[in-house]
């Protein structure tokens, strides 16, 4: 299983790989909001927590259907699912990787992005925090969605169809949770029901992946 | 559980057939009496003036939206465990009427709320989930359309439906949370039954039992051609390899 | 002499149309099998169904638990990656360390560090083939293994797999073409096709 | 006729695009039915079957 977790996380640094997409992605729509909305700090402080959410969730979004897709039309995952490893174990190691390749990056450059919107000082913190605790969830309820449409002929725009509705808890709750800190609330109750998705998200999703997985290679 | 079994489509076909126009009867009956009796024969509420005569569309068209979604639950279960085809092909045919239902409580819940939120689309808790219920709708249709071999796509679309409802009711619990924190929405108390008045109850429950009885109706004629559409399949696949 | 593969009675169908019925045959270790018939018969499907990877409408098929290794068309193998990370992936999944036993029976030590993508097709075919060794699995289903090999590289095929029969594995193999594998029993599977009239069970009860 | 007083038009808006929305799915679904049989029936007749 680790294997294949190198594996994917080679691949994707590898040329080609796509690894910075997810991140360079997240910058520019973060520097495109204040084009949008306007320089002008109050707002831009005030919003900065839902527009960093949803710029981490579009991002994030966006390297889904690689996840499957390219396994599928090598062959790659023919053998993976005849092979003695369990495919809830290796749908599980696939979101791993997407969440290393993209969830991660996105959290850590968060912050640095987060002074171009005037995020107010405790803000910092509970945006890292909440984007911690929440990618992971965003990496797994992808996969699902990229195992639903994998082999599909124009799969990408429906995977976002279907992605995104199962989102909504995740970002609510996580955009809440930054925008709680960053007033210097107390942030408690949203990052439980946050850490509670994600942990859900994660036992559940796996094996609905590998079942529709299955279906879709029948 | 062989996977070949199937619940008999020729034996649905037979009892829907003389169940169908005794459905649609009721349901026409039922309809227009439960509508013109609210909407013709009840007072105005003190506060409300005459919008209350919304209630009798909108509430049972929100019960509709959530209920059809529990059908859909419920044929996807049976489906994946029975393998029974019937029941994947009524989850089909039933997701067109919980979108129109969907649609029909946010519209009217919105043109209801109107006069009194001042705008005509209030991030209300209630409304919004009727909107992210609408958009699990759209998601699950959408993977119907998307998928040519008919049993991966009933597996798919009952995984999505079984994932789907548990991350609807998440949203359902999110929403409250997340509204309280922008604005106390005012928050219209629809649920049926609560301080009003014997003459608002009696034809709400008749514009209920009709729009059950409609959903029921347009299910049956919807899975019907669902099953012809499946028997034209076979015999065109019959066709190309003779 | 072991039995390998057994199918007997086996129907199986493609997008919920049966294209194949009562289909039985045998393979003991050190036996190769070749599957041959017009395209579109339903080699590949027979092949996914042994595999697993599809389900069997009817009859029974006793198959080594564990013991199954498939290659489709595509060889599985990821062009950025050179050629021993390709494999020691493989070996990993499948649990055999070593990889150097493969390299050397497929002549690739060479390319050892070569991407997979700038090997020729011949190439490329050997380091699938030399993936199927690294499962350490007996009974191989092949699908189309010659095409767009010149003749050595086919030759070089054959004189792989009558190793891996002598080893005591066993092979099926699909093919519309001629493997050259003169001591490989072939089944025409035209026979078997599935009656024009005989729609699935579930259509059955429809037409 | 009964007495809307002013909210007549939010009245009859809700009730005419909700009852719309009912004609339009009624009509869909029986329009789509009987499209859905008779190309079965061509079909049936096509490959001579009784239905």
């Amino acid at each position: 299983m680790i294997a294949l977790l190198l594996r994917d996380l080679r691949l994707a640094t590898r040329a080609g790989g796509g690894f910075g997409l997810s991140l360079a992605f997240f910058l520019i729509v973060t520097v495109l909001v204040p084009f949008g909305v306007g320089p002008e700090g109050g707002t831009l402080a005030r919003i900065a927590p839902g527009i960093l959410w949803v710029g981490a969730l579009l991002a994030s979004l966006l390297s889904l259907d690689r996840i499957f897709a390219l396994d599928h039309e090598d062959g790659s995952l023919d053998i993976l699912v005849t092979a003695p490893i369990p495919l809830e174990g290796a749908v599980l190691v696939k979101a791993a990787a997407h969440w290393l390749v993209t969830g991660l990056p996105l959290t850590l450059a968060a912050p640095v992005l987060a002074v171009l919107l005037h995020l107010p000082g405790p803000g910092f913190f509970w945006m890292t925090v909440s984007l911690a605790l929440g990618t992971p969830a965003l990496s797994v309820i992808g996969t699902f969605g990229a195992a639903l449409t994998v082999g599909l002929k124009r799969g990408g725009l429906l995977l976002s169809l279907l992605v995104l509705p199962l989102y909504i808890p995740t970002l609510i709750f996580g955009a809440d949770c930054a925008r709680r800190g960053a007033e210097g609330l107390t942030a408690g109750t949203p990052l439980l029901m946050l850490a509670g998705i994600t942990l859900g998200a994660l036992a559940i999703l796996p094996f609905a992946a590998a079942a529709a997985i299955r279906a879709n290679l029948r | 559980m062989s996977i070949w079994e199937y619940a008999n489509p020729k034996k649905f076909m037979q009892t829907s057939a003389w169940v169908l126009p005794w459905v649609t009867g009721l349901a026409f009956v039922t309809l227009v009496l439960g509508l013109t009796w609210g909407f013709f024969f009840t007072g105005d509420d003190y506060r409300q003036g005459s919008t209350v005569k919304i209630i009798f569309i909108h509430v049972p068209a929100a019960l509709m939206a959530i209920n059809a979604w529990l059908m859909m639950l419920v044929c996807s279960l049976i489906w994946l465990i029975r393998r029974h085809h019937v029941s994947a092909l009524a989850a089909k045919a039933a997701a067109p009427v919980g979108v129109t239902m969907t649609l029909i409580a946010l519209f009217t819940g919105a043109i209801w709320g109107q006069p009194m939120w001042g705008t005509w689309w209030a991030w209300d808790p209630r409304l919004t989930s009727f909107l992210i219920l609408f958009l699990f709708y759209l998601g699950y249709i959408a993977l119907w359309e998307a998928i040519e071999d008919p049993d991966t796509a009933a597996d798919l679309t009952s995984v999505l439906c079984l994932v789907g409802s548990v991350f609807a009711l998440l949203s359902r619990y999110a929403v409250n949370f997340w509204n309280q924190g922008l604005h106390q929405g005012a928050s219209l108390s629809l649920a049926p039954g609560e301080r009003m008045a014997m003459t608002f109850k009696l034809p709400l429950y008749v514009a209920m039992t009709g729009f059950v009885l409609l959903f029921v109706a347009l299910v049956l004629i919807r899975t019907r051609t669902e099953i012809r559409a499946r028997r034209l399949r076979a015999l065109e696949a019959r066709g190309r390899m003779g | 002499m072991a039995r390998m593969l057994e199918l007997t009675d086996i129907s199986v169908a493609r997008g919920g149309v049966p294209v194949l019925q009562g289909v039985t045959c045998a393979l003991g270790a050190g036996q190769a099998l070749i599957l041959t018939g017009p395209n579109g018969v339903g080699k590949t499907t027979l092949l996914r169904a042994v595999a697993g990877l599809q389900p069997v409408l009817a009859g029974q098929m006793t198959r080594p638990s564990e013991g199954v290794a498939y290659a489709a068309h595509a060889d599985a193998l990821k062009p950025t990656l050179s050629v021993a990370e390709n494999l020691s992936f493989w070996a990993e999944i499948f649990g055999t360390r070593d990889i150097a036993p493969a390299l050397s029976a497929m002549g690739l030590e060479g390319l050892r560090h070569r991407a997979a993508q700038n090997l020729s097709a011949g190439q490329k075919r050997r380091l699938g083939l030399a993936r199927l060794l690294v499962t350490g699995r007996k009974l191989w289903l092949l699908d189309e293994p010659t095409v767009s090999l010149d003749a050595a590289a086919v030759a070089l095929f054959g004189a792989v797999i009558r190793a891996h029969l002598t080893d005591g594995g066993a092979a099926l193999m699909a093919s519309h073409i001629d493997i050259g594998l003169s001591e490989a029993s072939t089944l025409d599977l035209s026979l078997f096709r599935a009656a024009p009239g005989g729609t699935d069970a579930f259509d059955e009860a429809f037409a | 006729m009964v007495e809307l007083g002013k909210y007549a038009g939010t009245v009859l808006g809700a009730y005419g695009v909700a009852l719309g929305l009912i004609l339009g799915l009624v009509w869909l679904t029986l329009w789509q039915g009987k499209r859905m049989r008779r190309r079965l029936e061509a079909t049936e007749r096509e490959l001579g079957i009784d239905g």
